[in-house]
């Protein structure tokens, strides 16, 4: 029986290298012309503890992760404990032979293969931490996946340490995959590799963020480290030699804002990654972005909080704290892509957007969009779109030609006053966080101000034309509809799918990732072709409901919120729709 | 060559008949005439205070941030255009209290900027509170009984924590201090210029009849050595009927931040760089880490 | 003719006192049995510019500025250039008759006073400074009002100087006053002293909200300095000693905050007064009180922004912006009084919300409210309604008798748990930012986060109770129902009589004064109960309007937004209704 | 009298093997036994880091804030109640990164507290981040090239600011770490105590086997006088093959804060003072200045 749709999943203490073999694990199925989810699932701690990371395979593309388990790779009894109940009848765990099985963790229904892990991992690779990569292997020997690409990994990951590493492993894998075939014949799912495949890509959203920013010409990146938006300061710097980008680890998340903000004022495209504590601290800077007009990107990868609440967890809650944030009234965008691809869109045109509208751009991701592993396919990341358009940006040319005095905040029909940089001998002017005047000098008379305000908000016009409306998956007429936003897609359209699977053409979903400012009319058009709706979002108080309602006056038919610092899963939308039905 | 009128303002400035901003917006116009450096090669970034409104009233490009963060924008424009000047100018509430992580970590970050603090020990602005450098016992209506904080000493924070270029002035003595400003924009890193600043409002205790019988040069002392770094920082806390202004301590020897960036070790500054998408090699490259 | 109801301006630069000697007035005249609404109007600098001060004065309650200036007090030819234009016909201008007045400031229905300012107050008094004493005593004679009642201010108020100072005063009101009577005849506006009225009270927002949180147990203040929360600082610095507050002038806003939550969390009740900008910076901390549940009470006097914006100027902008404040979701109430009265109601009654579900409180005023002085009645401060409820907040007896383990976040049905403070070896636990369970420590399993979020969020069932609805100023039902929430209280309820007086009944308002949570089912029964309704608020996109579209799903018929830095006027308000008539 | 094991905690510490942190736990356990102080009559308050989950561990009262701000948080707890004994516990990410101005603002005021900062020299939670002690040239996630910043010393910086109490421990040696926790708590006022503590994850470079062999004691330098501020200053600067421990600087004649505040200065401490409604008479005199 081959199956169509597996997940293994391995457990065992932080300091394993759980992620990072998980992560392997999952390039190899790529390669081997298979999609992958994989998701790593880790307590803010640095080792000890239980972390797990679940690679989930099969044969065609793949939106988020699942529950059931069919490999459980135990590294310690601990982690049988914890995911014996996810374990499908006829589901194998591999674990440790010189582990004693305590009788309360067995299940008569779930194939358990006691291996040698760590002494076979000493045995052919040196070194007991080779367990995972064993234990990985053992897997591919079991659901029959050939080795080849296993070893293909392997000789890329460990290149850099040498031949000796590279063979250790190697031997590793070898001994893994044949321990496994061992047990293939009793395992019920299998999950063949399909050569010839083209050639995939396999990333997380904040390397898909980082990509498209870096495609869309920033060139700057200030950070103080904060999970889950540090890997895309950790990115930029590994990056920043080869493609020529400042970055600065700064003295603290004001620092870093305030910094982005200098570099941006004369001329650089500038990133400030971070996450919503982080973002706390930048919330005045974000006003003097607003008034002053400097485009600047600031990414906010949410973790559940308040405050430092749970690093390593996932949550949506920080819309609509950021749609408002800073004292006063400016405009701003927040895009909140769900997916890799989106991730790598929102990157560019982030840039875009802030430079055309000369205002503050927030990206809203989160733990779980950030860190979770995606197979997508090798056009996925469309850098043929992505354009650099720097907007109402004077060029010394441009100024060499200006007459009379330079008026960077000129009134305009569009609300956009063309902008120069310092350096030029025609434009030498003063801007200032204080409402001003044209010329950029304080001014405080109430024409003045509404001139100014009136100018800031006319862009509102113009960016109301750029946010893009609901995205539908599923047929375009159902008897219910999903609403979602942000990384609630991924399992939100698996569980479209599920739900169509029984009752055809029953669900769809508007996938929300433009959401401020709102995308108005789009939303009314689209709502009007829905009959039941749920909102479904990551978040104890229905943020993006509350929008719907300030906006739209649309009061969806139901809500599903998940606030315990984990993920949707398809199957749990499923059920809790099911459920709603049944109360109905 | 550039005069004192081509930084020459449009508007007048709102201090304070009296206030020293006054010389030190003249000492500033002065060092750059002097060194040559036009209204549009140099970036004034400022915060909020009376004395942070300065390139409001003087022709130059200015950027009036927030109150504590100019330094770390600073930091930020001379990261993306090291072609560009840039001079720090604020009060010492800004500098030495809401901004005082950013001072500390670009002085030992040598990052090249000029850190001009007009530190006039009050709170001007926002009428007379006393500040990190007021003197204890200081009664201001945030410390009607008289303050209990003991006063910082910038200049000693500044060498203690690596700052290439420490200085005083003294808003009464122009040339002197035009002089001071000149030799920190020369310096190729983090140069701090505290400016003894009479607020003629709320500090009157520190006016100019205060100041001026006290103040002596450190270049006047013979056996003034700015490159000893330990009798540097002991010199800073001279403060009574001697008070010195000069450079107390300077050494141009240690690479400036910028210099070293990796990304900005060759080639212009990086906002002189055509800001253009990504090459076809350089995109497969990229991709070939996630296949 | 006796008006019963003038205004008294005085015009000049900053740094002449106008505004000490424009209160000053302002007591005498409320000593004299009269109501006066005075309103400071300045620039962000110490010295120059123009600023203004307007005494507006009635023999009935005020609860506004008003448009129209009966005597203008020129210290300068610039004050009657900016202010001629509201002088109504037969008004008077006082005015330095050193000065040449040019012929296009002159209005041949307006009295053109030149009066030896400066040299009287020198002769008089000795110091020119006094020349605004000088034209206020002048406007005294001018009005008729009895002269006593500014002797008796100036005795009062110079005391602490000496008999010299006193008396070179008295002089100088003397020396006005017989030269104001001289003009008294041709002047068709007087208002005299009513002898005998109850001693009243004048006084603004600032020192109303620091009176009650006096009242209310405050004993704990930290503060950065920004206009215009700062004269909360130093109302509490001044009465520190005498009433046992410590108060603290911290290096910055963040450190303020966290001082606070330090104190409070160790029992005190503690406040921190800021302006939008500093609350910016407060945004974290704000969420570290949310989730260990510490009671702290911030007061937000609003300034215009986005960032400096316009320190010295009025706006209603932060609405929004401090619902949603930080990172995670939690519970906080906003309130937000507008008047004088509500601001020493909010000034106690915060204390007790915060302490009741242990959760911050913030008091959103504005610059208007904050700095504008009005007469209210003696007893307008209800002392004698203060109470103080600290909650569920165990005493060392209730500690005594604990058994087991304390339990500082126990899952309770009302969501509060009883609060212990450190320093009883009972009670030994620590309580952290991160996500805790019920005794304090980090857990980051699923159901313990739902518990807790459930239980911080039931909190909400509570307060839900404790917000008030809007109140009802005018007859019971009216054709047209204003709108608003805090400061904009005043203007709107004084247009309400304006419209009233013209067509009777037609007019009433609701006014909003506790924002958040915001009070669905009284604001429901009141609009049950109007017929045609328009907000009227100090910003440019419409926070209320917003709150009862996403509340209520109620959108009202009609808007009027000011967002130039000015206050509304009733006169602004009225017009502003008629021409919405018009166009219908 | 109290021993360790009053101090022992509910839960297993989640540190990895070998992190200095154990050591400063034992530390603090055996220096609060030895000198008396139990569990409640002491609030340990931390920031955010690996290092800062320390009173999760043992049986005291804690108060576990946000990532930069306990000292701030501190300064709070000791203004409002002045009979608890409070300490500091975090990292030096925390200390000199994100909360810098809070550390120098106490240090000049002379709060009476203890801040204890485990300077592993690197930050641990965020998984292995350049600090502001971190060297120059070191590789990090954050610094792959090598950092370019110069690190800071955080001893002379607090001593600069005013610090009465400057210390170094070095978390292998508990029985010294445990002597200086104890002087510091029995000190009058702002006393750090920078502890040198291995991070075995992130920072092999310096484990104890490069601290072991280099530290030495100040006491047990006959010449070294903790009194002296400019050698003390001075002796921050040592760190190569003997890096010092022990303590640089005292001075126990500085009032602390809390003394001096007027509405302190007699009574007890404010929390146990009851929270009453103003009386007649008071309320009588505040109106009259609004009449
Ligand atoms: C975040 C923030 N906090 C507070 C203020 C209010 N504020 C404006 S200027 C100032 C201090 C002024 O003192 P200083 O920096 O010494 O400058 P000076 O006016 O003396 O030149 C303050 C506290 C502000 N604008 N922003
Ligand atoms: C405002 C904020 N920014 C960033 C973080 C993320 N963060 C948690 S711990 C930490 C630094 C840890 O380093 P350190 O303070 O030296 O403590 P250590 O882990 O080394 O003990 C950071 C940046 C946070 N929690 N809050
Ligand atoms: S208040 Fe002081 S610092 Fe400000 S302008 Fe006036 S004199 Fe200068
Ligand atoms: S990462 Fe370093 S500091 Fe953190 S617990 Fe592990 S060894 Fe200790
Ligand atoms: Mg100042
Ligand atoms: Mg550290």
């Amino acid at each position: 029986m081959s199956a169509n749709d597996l997940t293994i999943r391995i457990g065992g203490e932080a300091g394993m290298g759980l992620e990072s073999s998980g992560a392997g694990f999952s390039k190899a199925l790529t390669r081997g012309g298979l999609y992958v989810f994989g998701l790593p699932d880790y307590y803010s701690r640095i080792r000890g503890g239980h972390n797990f990371f679940s690679v989930r395979v099969a044969p065609h593309p793949l939106y988020s992760h699942a529950e059931p388990v069919h490999v459980l790779l135990a590294l310690d009894l601990e982690t049988i404990r914890r995911h014996i109940g996810a374990v499908v009848p006829g589901g194998a765990v591999i674990y440790d032979a010189k582990e004693d099985l305590p009788d309360d963790l067995h299940r008569a229904d779930v194939n358990f293969c006691p291996i040698p892990l760590t002494a076979l991992a000493e045995e052919k690779g040196g070194r007991a931490v080779m367990r995972n990569t064993l234990a990985f292997a053992v897997a591919a020997g079991l659901i029959g996946f050939d080795p080849t690409y296993l070893e293909s990994v392997v000789r890329d990951n460990f290149a850099r340490k040498g031949q000796a590493v590279v063979d250790a492993n190697l031997r590793v894998v070898e001994a893994g995959v044949d321990t496994g075939c061992a047990f293939q014949a009793d395992f019920p799912y299998h999950m063949e590799a399909i050569p010839d495949a083209p050639r995939r890509l396999i990333l997380n959203g904040n390397e898909a963020f980082a990509l498209g920013a870096l495609a869309g010409g920033c060139r700057f990146v200030a950070a103080y480290p904060m999970t889950p938006g540090t890997p895309v300061l950790h990115w930029f710097a590994a990056h920043a030699e080869q493609y020529g980008v400042v970055t600065k680890h700064a003295e603290d998340e004001i620092g870093a804002i305030n910094m982005a903000i200098g570099a941006a004022y004369v001329g650089a495209r500038a990133l400030v990654p971070t996450s919503g504590g982080g973002f706390s601290l930048m919330v005045e800077a974000l006003g003097l972005a607003g008034i002053t007009e400097t485009p600047v990107v600031i990414y906010n990868a949410q973790r559940p909080g308040p405050a430092t609440g749970m690093p390593t967890r996932t949550e949506q809650g920080d819309l609509l704290f950021v749609i408002h944030a800073s004292q006063g009234e400016f405009p701003r965008f927040v895009l909140a892509p769900g997916t890799v691809e989106e991730s790598f869109r929102a990157g560019w045109r982030a840039f875009n957007l802030a430079d055309r509208y000369q205002t503050p751009v927030i990206v809203l991701s989160d733990h779980y969009l950030a860190v979770a592993y995606r197979t997508v396919e090798p056009d996925a990341l469309s850098f043929d779109e992505v354009t650099i358009d720097r907007g109402a940006l004077l060029t010394p040319e441009d100024l060499d030609g200006l007459e009379g005095d330079y008026r960077r905040f000129r009134v305009t029909d569009s609300g956009i006053s063309p902008r120069a940089t310092p350096g030029h001998p025609k434009a030498v002017w003063t801007t200032t966080a204080n409402e001003h005047d044209e010329l950029g000098a304080i001014n405080e008379e109430p024409e003045n101000r509404i001139a100014q305000v009136d100018k800031r908000m006319r862009k509102l016009d113009g960016m109301a034309r750029e946010v893009e409306g609901p995205i539908r998956y599923g047929p375009e007429e159902a008897e219910l509809t999903l609403l979602c936003w942000g990384s609630t897609y991924g399992p939100a359209r698996e569980a479209v799918d599920r739900l169509n699977a029984e009752r055809l053409g029953w669900a769809n979903l508007l996938h929300f990732h433009d959401l401020w400012p709102f995308p108005v009319e789009a939303t009314r058009a689209a709502l009007e072709r829905t009959k039941r709706t749920i909102v479904v979002e990551g978040n104890a108080t229905g943020q993006l409901e509350s929008l719907l309602r300030t906006h739209l006056g649309y009061t969806a038919d139901g809500s599903i919120r998940r606030y315990d610092g984990r993920a949707f899963t398809p199957e749990q939308i499923e059920q809790r729709i099911k459920r709603i039905e049944q109360t109905e | 060559m550039l005069t004192r009128k081509d930084f020459a303002g449009r508007e007048r400035p709102t201090w304070c008949k009296g206030c020293g901003n006054y010389g030190i917006l003249t000492a500033v116009q002065m060092a750059l005439a002097e060194h040559n450096i036009a209204p549009h090669e140099i970036l004034i970034v400022t915060g909020i205070g009376c004395g942070s409104k300065l390139p409001h009233y003087m022709r130059v490009n200015g950027f009036h941030t927030l109150h504590g963060r100019p330094v770390a924008v600073a930091t930020g424009v001379r990261l993306a255009n090291h072609g560009l000047r840039v001079m720090v100018v604020h009060g010492d509430g800004d500098g030495y209290a809401e901004g005082l992580s950013h001072f500390v970590h670009a002085a030992r970050r040598n990052i090249n900027l000029v850190d001009l603090v007009q530190d006039n020990r009050i709170y001007g602005l926002t009428r007379g509170q006393y500040s990190p450098t007021s003197e204890r016992g200081k009664r201001t209506p945030s410390s009607p009984e008289g303050s209990i904080d003991y006063p910082l000493n910038p200049l000693a924070l500044a060498i203690t924590a690596g700052a290439t270029f420490v200085a005083r002035g003294y808003a009464g003595d122009l040339k002197h201090l035009a002089w001071l400003i000149g030799e920190a924009l020369e310096h190729p890193g983090y140069a701090l210029v505290d400016v003894l600043q009479p607020c003629v409002i709320w500090n009157r205790g520190y006016a100019y009849e205060f100041y001026r019988p006290r103040v002596y040069k450190l270049e006047e002392e013979s056996d003034y050595d700015p490159t000893d770094h330990k009798a540097a920082w002991e010199r800073t806390f001279e403060w009574g009927n001697r008070i010195p202004i000069g450079i107390f301590y300077r050494d141009p020897t240690v690479p400036t931040y910028e210099e070293q960036v990796p990304a900005l070790r060759e080639g212009p500054p990086l906002v002189h760089r055509p800001v253009e998408g990504l090459r076809p090699d350089q995109v497969e490259a990229l991709l070939s880490e996630y296949r």
